[in-house]
């Protein structure tokens, strides 16, 4: 094979790859669905589902059906980008969904703007200066955040600077976004909870990364040629640290789509994690299965991403 | 700012409001607080604040941003589905009822202009005239016809199907006039028209994406699980409309965040504030609290058809073992009323006053669990957090029994799931049971034989036929004696023992007035938007 | 006589142990350097050469610092010197040969880029001049497409090529000193002697003084002036390259001069057993290779059709360079890499190809002793342990027996009993390859394959495992075949020589008669680049260069 | 006994276990709170569900040390039980889930070819759902009970577990002494457990100490979700979730719980952080 064809080969099998985990995950997604107790229309009903009401909303709703040939018929939709409708109000699970995903990437897309940065430079500064006061106090940090729960982050941000401090807004959604400023204010408060979860643990991972980068000989080399420490670091370290370091960061991020459930409970921010919880709740097939796959599809993405950063960064490989 | 002696909480604060609204003079007020040991200057800055609160002069415009405490995909504008509060909200905003309940628990006529019947049995109703749909079709009996017999339509999956059953003509009769043939006599039907789902919709409306009513307001965005939008109807058919131009509603379930964002100012309105926060909105001079008793409450189900709710004594032994106080200060820090084991709450006009609650007695339930010879045996309890404070009642129940030799084990379940697997299935669990508007829909509902959701499983042909006269009797003496009498069997018989009454704490903004409490639930009975304004 | 450019005075340095202990690993070392003299430290591993030679540039490793003495290079004291004037020196006044280029060079980034990366962090030209010098030094170097080689990436170059590119690399700058760690070790030895001469030809040409770090008399013996002898961190002896040669004064140096002394092999008479007509080892046709299986035949094919035979108590030598087959055809032979194609016959019975196939007698006869006894031995079993599985599982011996028999297979490697309990990490090299060595012996084998056994060991070192594997033979009755790049070592223990070139035998001899005789040219040019102890063997080496081209490995 | 000086090579028996005080004060602090687990119950002053005082939220003192819950139950005595939840829970969960991804791993590692292939494959799948989401789907199928959450947590860590023992099975598989151990035709289970295994257990467990670091989170974030240990009982996170309403009232009830959830996995953190290089290293 051409050398200069081998890195799209490895693409395109990674792709390749990614989607046959993705119909793994939805057969998964959908036996697990199976295995609720309860359907759609007894769970619709709740309090009033006597048998012979939610025989007639089943019938109504053409549930009868056995389970498998309705999934089967959605898989098919999907191989042609039809979603389906969703079972509990009978809307088109495409636009269910658009909305609250671009909540979603809307929210993950600005903590990803604040926290990466952030997090980097105090990874590869910790490395840097590896057993110095900033080092142990980045450390320090980490490992508490690490260490405390979520939802108080959460809350603790919430108390302190929209309640007593009346900086903030407590919720996101909703507000005023007219300008840069008030949707600066509007999002700060989600974005700073989770860039503290996230952050942490990317910030971990990079220094381990440049680390051990740091101790390879072509870095020795260089600090014998003569170069500063931050240009052992920052021109020879990192650029070789770029796998890893891409690996954590998409790891972290795939936490923003899916895991954020605890940060949009806080925030009343309605973004995909809750609609899924929703979904799950009602037992609404398409829409568990839309969910899941948004979840899927954006961490195989961003995995396959740091894949092929972690390729086209390697001169060997590319 | 007022100054407010320290013990004093909101709960105090919506107390003296509720006597202000009930009509209690100021002077017994005086008494009342002086009583508790409040000085008479403290006392007065009190009133001033409370009557201001209550009866301030309405002002036109501004927007409401409230915030219930469920939403989901399941969010609906079908008001025959409505099935959460968010629901029963926004179909008050957009749509009317025939009927509706004030706040002292006395049906108003809505939609209808009368409703009358000379047997219970066949009901003539007539509309107001003028009234026009958003989209400005005019309100005609057709609409009517539809809108109630969708209920009866298994399809639709209304949520009253039940209570709808009895309905067995309706039809048209002319334009603004409609007739409705019951089953049997029942003389309750204008308050069942009450009912949250009975709302009217346009003939023929199938899609309920968004709602086309008669309501105070329009809806302009409704996203399921999200929120809604909406603004002010300029064509409403009452003469005093919405005061608000706009008003709009999503659910923070997480009480400390709905709290939080009524604190930080980013809502007027936290509907079902835990009463725990009571202490966090005592400090704030900015936020106001309205407290309703209306009759809804988490209940304790022994099955009398199975072990060990069969075995004599034993259901006796429980009703003994609650702890109603601990319960009422312990689970609802205040929030509840100390309740008699049977439904019809104090906020109904047929409570019987007369019926006692029980004492908590452990060693009366201990001699009665010897009898039912159950002592010592393993006990499971099935809780869970859908039933409102069930797993603290759980808890509260557990320690009673573990001092008296008796092993109850709390099995807490999901409450995902929790009303189709557990409710009325496991032998004993916990309830919990929205207030309904009449004693015959609580008694039909959940105690006569034939009962759906007969939670204790109980049996008794005595009761059934006195609910069916009861149904019928036009002469309200009759029927009064006749409720209190099913009372009395329901809290001595029955296999539900009924602790308390719980009390319903909305808190709100102070710039919020008009407020009132309704039987039929908080945010006055959930048709808060269309009556409070936004002082400035 | 001239000031001279370096001067080391009482140096000390100091090191602290994973467990928190301090160690002395230099203990005061006095020398100097002229300018333009090229000074040699040689030693074995752990004399503290590297760290002396790193010394210069004010760098030690993690865990290690100067504690006493002084350092004056040129004007400068660098021991005083604060880490930002260290930063200065480095590359200008002093710069560094790495001894792996392959893992000294970055390898995401082009060669040119870091060829004159001195240049641009010490901002000494512009770039275009710095290019322009670079491709000058490459031709210096004699490196070839020396206009375009600055564009490449380290890994599509060869390994002698990049020992070249990192002395342009320390060039640059023109520094006054240069310092050569090892440089040549990780070669082969006809690319060995091609760096020798560039590195060579641009020091005298600029006049330049070096340090070169090296554990090969040999290889000091073509670049160095003046050789420094260390062990254990201390100086044994100095002296110009001749008097060192030729008139060693000190014990260890006379040591590490007997460990060159090639000892020719005197084959085992084969008294000790009736003459079997069965060879031990018989090997016909054999091909094998990696990668995907098409048609029964790999991608990539490494061994090609080799055929030879082992009789019963000699021993064959497989030499050649990286990437001959040498190491593949002892795993093809040991059934580890299954052969797809050939035959492998022990004392006339046929095995199977692949090891899982063959019976546990059949695998108990032939064992095979790896290069590393740092990898070979699993850090996690004690010495006891490791040469205890064997026995229990090839005999089925336990308890007493089973003792009494490690004790036994360490007393024949010369090793104390009481070591059984110690870790493999506890251990020196060469105990290491030992107990390496006696594992294998444990299964009371016929044959033995030594892959590179003595490759990673230092000279005295590996001279002694050679003695032992003498003996053992003489005792055991044994055959190895031994596999090496290193002919010496070869003819020091062989009855019989493979020389390999790409997977193919291209020359079988007997071992005597291998520098006199061969006559395939590989195996020719091979011979003459074995370095010789004589400081104008380089000089004085006259190879074609066409056979170069052809053959050599760069 | 000790003889054979090499001047240079240090000589380290074995994994050595000295290590500085900040991995000792972790140490000690993860003794204690286990400590507490084992016998912490007896010694709490009261039954972990009863209503000692009707008010709620209450301050130190000293009956209540810790201050009582929003039902007015004693916090200290709920810590004490809790204790053995949490710890309880994440450890068994923790243990279970690097057992089996570690023996999973190495088989992988060292069959390789399609199983390995369909494996990795399979729990990069499940790597994919969003282990909150997957903790609530599981709880609302078969309810919460503690093998419930053990099993649940289990199955969230143990791919992570499995890429991880992989990973590190998969270098060792290379190493010269394996391939000698399979030239003397050793059975693949021996290889497995006597070869690899051993070379990556020092790795495994610090991994081990930060799984179980997140494993207490997510028990804990479980429980914020709703699902979690029976009543009374109730894990630390359990703890600061039901008494969450008393953060802004600076209540000791929530604060305590936090306290002690943050000193054990910081605790563990700086006990991973500071093991011994040796095994350290190998893990980074």
């Amino acid at each position: 094979m051409p050398q200069s064809l081998q890195p799209w080969f490895l693409v395109i099998q990674r792709l390749g790859i990614a989607l046959l985990t993705l119909v793994i995950v939805s057969f998964a997604v959908f036996f697990a669905t199976e295995l609720l107790p309860g359907d759609v229309a007894e769970i619709l009903l709740g309090q009033a589902a006597t048998p012979e009401a939610v025989a007639g909303l089943r019938e109504a709703m053409g549930l009868n059906e056995p389970a498998i040939s309705r999934f089967v018929g959605w898989l098919l939709g999907l191989a042609q980008g039809d979603l389906g409708n969703s079972y509990v109000n009978n809307m088109d699970v495409a636009e269910l969904i658009s909305g609250r995903l671009s909540n979603s990437l809307k929210l993950a897309g600005l903590t990803t703007l604040v926290s990466v940065p952030i997090a980097l430079s105090l990874g590869i500064g910790a490395a840097m200066w590896r057993g110095s006061l900033f080092d142990r106090i980045v450390t320090v940090l980490t490992i508490s955040v690490i260490s405390v729960p979520e939802f108080m982050v959460a809350t603790l941000a919430v108390l302190i600077f929209a309640v007593w401090l009346d900086w903030l807004p407590a919720l996101s959604y909703g507000v005023d976004v007219s300008s840069l400023s008030a949707m600066l204010k509007a999002y700060a408060m989600p974005v700073i909870a989770l860039s503290f979860v996230i952050s942490a643990q990317m910030i971990r991972m990079t220094r381990a990364a440049v680390i051990e980068t740091i101790n390879t000989p072509y870095v020795e080399m260089a600090l014998l040629k003569g170069a500063s420490r931050k240009r052992m670091v920052l021109g020879h370290a990192l650029p070789n640290a770029l796998g890893p370091i891409a690996n954590a960061v998409a790891l972290s991020l795939s936490y923003l789509v899916g895991g954020v459930i605890i940060v949009e409970t806080i925030f009343s921010y309605p973004g995909v994690a809750k609609l899924m919880v929703d979904a799950v709740s009602t037992r609404d097939l398409p829409l568990i299965q839309s969910c899941a796959m948004i979840f899927c599809v954006s961490y195989l993405s961003l995995i396959t991403l740091a894949d092929v950063i972690a390729l086209l960064s390697n001169p060997r490989l590319r | 700012m007022t100054k407010t002696p320290n013990n004093w909480t909101s709960r105090d604060d919506a107390m003296v409001e509720n006597m202000i609204r009930r009509g209690a003079s100021r002077r017994d007020l005086l008494k009342m607080l002086m009583s508790s040991g409040v000085a008479a200057a403290a006392g007065g800055s009190l009133l001033m604040r409370a009557s201001s609160a209550v009866a301030a002069t309405p002002v036109s415009g501004g927007t409401l941003k409230a915030a219930g405490w469920s939403s989901s995909t399941a969010d609906t504008l079908d008001p025959a589905k409505a099935s959460l509060s968010t629901d029963y909200v926004r179909c008050c905003a957009f749509y009317n009822r025939l009927t509706f309940l004030d706040e002292a628990g006395q049906v108003q006529m809505e939609l209808a202009d009368t409703i009358s019947s000379d047997d219970a049995k066949t009901w003539e109703v007539k509309l107001k005239s003028g009234v026009s749909f958003h989209d400005g079709k005019s309100l005609s009996a057709e609409d009517v016809v539809f809108s109630l017999n969708r209920h009866l339509d298994p399809a639709v999956g209304s949520k009253v199907n039940s209570i709808a059953a009895q309905m067995t003509e309706i039809s048209k009769v002319d334009d603004l006039t409609v007739k409705i043939a019951l089953a049997s006599p029942n003389a309750d039907l204008p308050t069942i028209l009450a009912l949250h789902h009975f709302m009217i919709v346009a003939d023929g409306t199938t899609d309920f994406s968004k709602a086309n009513g008669t309501g105070a307001f329009i809806c302009e965005v409704f996203e399921p699980g999200v929120r809604s939008i909406a603004v002010k109807n300029p064509n409403y058919f009452k003469e005093q409309g919405a005061y608000l131009d706009s008003f709009e509603f999503f659910a923070i379930p997480d009480n400390n965040a709905r709290v939080n964002a009524l604190l930080s100012g980013d809502i007027d309105y936290a509907a079902a504030v835990n009463p725990r926060s009571s202490r966090l909105l005592d400090g704030s001079d900015d936020v106001s609290t309205l407290v309703s008793t209306s009759g809804n409450y988490t209940n304790l189900n022994m099955r009398l058809d199975m072990n060990p709710g069969d075995k004599a004594g034993f259901v006796e032994g429980m009703k003994y073992l609650l702890n109603r106080e601990a319960i009422q200060k312990s689970a609802f820090r205040g929030f509840a009323e100390i309740a008699n084991d049977q439904p019809v709450s104090p906020a109904n006009r047929y409570h019987n006053p007369n019926i006692k609650p029980r004492e908590f007695d452990p060693e009366r339930a201990k001699a009665l669990f010897e009898k039912a010879g159950v002592l010592g045996t393993e006990i499971p309890i099935t809780a869970s957090d859908a039933a409102t404070a069930s797993v603290d009642m759980a808890t509260i129940v557990q320690q009673a029994g573990s001092q008296i030799g008796m092993n109850i084990k709390v099995d807490r379940v999901p409450s995902d799931g929790y009303w189709s697997n557990y409710w009325l299935k496991a032998p004993i669990h916990f309830g919990n049971i929205n207030p309904r508007p009449t004693p015959d829909i609580l008694f039909s509902l959940l105690y006569s034989s034939d009962a759906p959701w007969n939670e204790s499983q109980y049996k008794s042909e005595k009761f059934d036929s006195m609910l069916i006269e009861a149904r019928g009797a036009l002469d309200e003496e009759r029927r009064t004696s006749i409720y209190w009498d099913m009372q009395e069997m329901v809290a001595n018989e029955a296999g539900t023992a009924i602790p308390v009454y719980i009390s319903n704490m909305d808190a709100f903004s102070a710039k919020l007035g008009g407020l009132k409490a309704n039987p039929l639930g908080g945010m006055m009975g959930y048709a808060f938007a269309e009556y409070v304004w936004l002082n400035n | 006589m001239t000031e001279p450019l370096v001067s080391v005075r009482d140096l000390r340095i100091g090191a602290t142990t994973d467990a928190g202990r301090k160690v002395e690993i230099i203990k005061g070392v006095n020398f100097d350097i002229a300018p333009g003299e090229i000074v040699a430290l040689i030693g074995e591993s752990g004399s503290g050469k590297t760290t002396i030679a790193l010394s210069l540039m004010g760098h030690t490793r993690t865990g290690c610092r100067i504690d006493d003495g002084s350092i004056r290079l040129d004007q400068s004291d660098i021991t005083t010197m604060s880490e930002r004037d260290r930063m200065q020196v480095r590359g200008t006044e002093v710069s560094y040969v790495p001894q792996s280029a392959a893992a000294a060079f970055n390898p995401s980034k082009r060669i040119m880029d870091q060829v004159i990366e001195i240049a641009a962090i010490h901002d000494l030209m512009p770039r275009a001049e710095a290019e322009k010098k670079a491709v000058e030094l490459f031709r210096a170097l004699a490196l070839p497409d020396a206009d375009t080689l600055g564009q490449r990436y380290p890994h599509q170059v060869s390994g002698g090529q990049l020992q070249r590119l990192s002395a342009a690399m320390a060039l640059i700058g023109d520094p006054k000193l240069v310092i050569f760690d090892e440089p040549t070790t990780a070669l082969d030895v006809t690319t060995q002697i091609e760096v020798l001469r560039a590195f060579k030809s641009v020091m005298k040409k600029g006049g330049i003084a070096g340090v070169y770090v090296s554990h090969d008399l040999a290889v000091v013996a073509q670049i160095a002036d003046r050789i420094i002898v260390l062990k254990g961190g201390e100086i044994q002896e100095v002296g110009t390259a001749e008097q060192i040669l030729n008139a060693p004064q000190h014990a260890y140096t006379k040591q590490l001069l007997a460990a060159f002394e090639p000892v020719p092999h005197q084959p085992v008479a084969p008294t000790a057993q009736p003459a079997r007509p069965k060879p031990i080892l018989e090997v016909y046709d054999l091909s094998a290779g990696y990668g995907h299986m098409r048609n029964g035949v790999p991608a990539a094919k490494i061994l090609k059709s080799v055929n030879f035979k082992i009789e019963r108590g000699r021993n064959l030598g497989v030499i050649g360079e990286s990437g001959s087959g040498k190491s593949t055809l002892a795993r093809a032979v040991a059934g580890i890499l299954p052969a797809y194609q050939g035959a492998v016959m022990v004392d006339g019975m046929e095995q199977k190809r692949d090891l899982k196939s063959r019976s546990k007698e059949e695998l108990r006869r032939m064992q095979i002793v790896f290069q590393l006894a740092d990898t070979a031995l699993n850090p996690t079993h004690s010495i006891g342990t490791l040469l205890a599985r064997p026995l229990t599982f090839y005999e089925g011996l336990r308890g007493k027996a089973r003792d009494a028999r490690v004790a036994e297979l360490l007393d024949m490697v010369h090793l104390p009993a009481a070591l059984r309990h110690r870790l493999p990490g506890e251990l020196s090299g060469g105990q290491k390859q030992r107990v390496n060595l006696a594992r294998a012996l444990a299964a009371n084998p016929e044959l033995i394959l030594c892959d590179e056994i003595t490759s990673a060991l230092d000279t005295v070192v590996a001279a002694a495992i050679l003695e032992l594997l003498k003996e053992l033979q003489r005792e055991l009755g044994l055959s190895y075949m031994f596999i090496s790049h290193d002919l010496s070592t070869v003819e020091a223990i062989c009855d019989d020589v493979l020389v390999m070139y790409k997977g193919e035998v291209v020359e079988a001899l007997p071992a005597a008669r291998m520098s006199t005789e061969a006559t395939h040219p590989y195996s020719r040019l091979l011979i003459s680049s074995v370095p010789r102890l004589d400081t104008g063997w380089l000089s004085g080496l006259e190879q074609d260069p066409e056979l170069l081209a052809q053959f050599a490995n760069r | 006994m000790m003889a054979d000086s090499s001047s240079t090579t240090t000589t380290i028996k074995g994994p050595s276990w000295s290590f500085n005080w900040v991995g000792r004060i972790g140490l000690g602090i993860i003794l204690f709170w286990a400590l507490v687990a084992l016998v912490g119950p007896w010694f709490s002053p009261y039954p972990p569900g009863e209503i000692v005082d009707w008010d709620f939220f209450g301050p130190m003192t000293g009956d209540y040390w810790m201050g009582t819950d929003y039902l007015g139950r004693d916090i200290f005595s709920r810590i004490l039980m809790g204790a053995r939840y949490t710890v309880g829970i994440a450890l068994a969960a923790v243990t279970l889930a690097c057992t089996l991804g570690v023996i999973l791993g190495m088989v992988a590692a060292v069959a390789g070819g399609w199983f390995d292939m369909i494996l990795s494959r399979l729990l990069d799948a499940f790597n994919g759902i969003p282990s909150l989401l997957f903790g609530l789907v599981v709880v609302a199928a078969v309810g919460s009970s503690i093998p419930v959450l053990v099993l649940t947590l289990t199955a969230i860590y143990m791919p992570g577990a499995y890429r991880f023992a992989r990973a590190l099975a998969v270098n060792v598989n290379t190493m010269d002494f394996v391939t000698v151990a399979r030239a003397r035709g050793e059975s693949t289970p021996y290889l497995i457990l006597r070869e690899i295994f051993p070379n990556i257990l020092g790795p495994v467990l610090a991994d081990l100490g930060l799984r179980f670091v997140f494993i207490v989170l997510v028990l804990s974030g479980l429980s914020f979700l709703g699902l979690g240990v029976q009543p009374p009982n109730a894990d630390w996170g359990a703890l600061v979730r039901e008494n969450i309403e008393g953060l802004s009232l600076g209540a000791p009830a929530v604060i305590f719980p936090s306290i002690a959830i943050a000193s054990l996995t910081i605790s563990v953190n700086m006990f991973i952080d500071n093991l011994p290089t040796k095994i350290r290293d190998r893990s980074e």
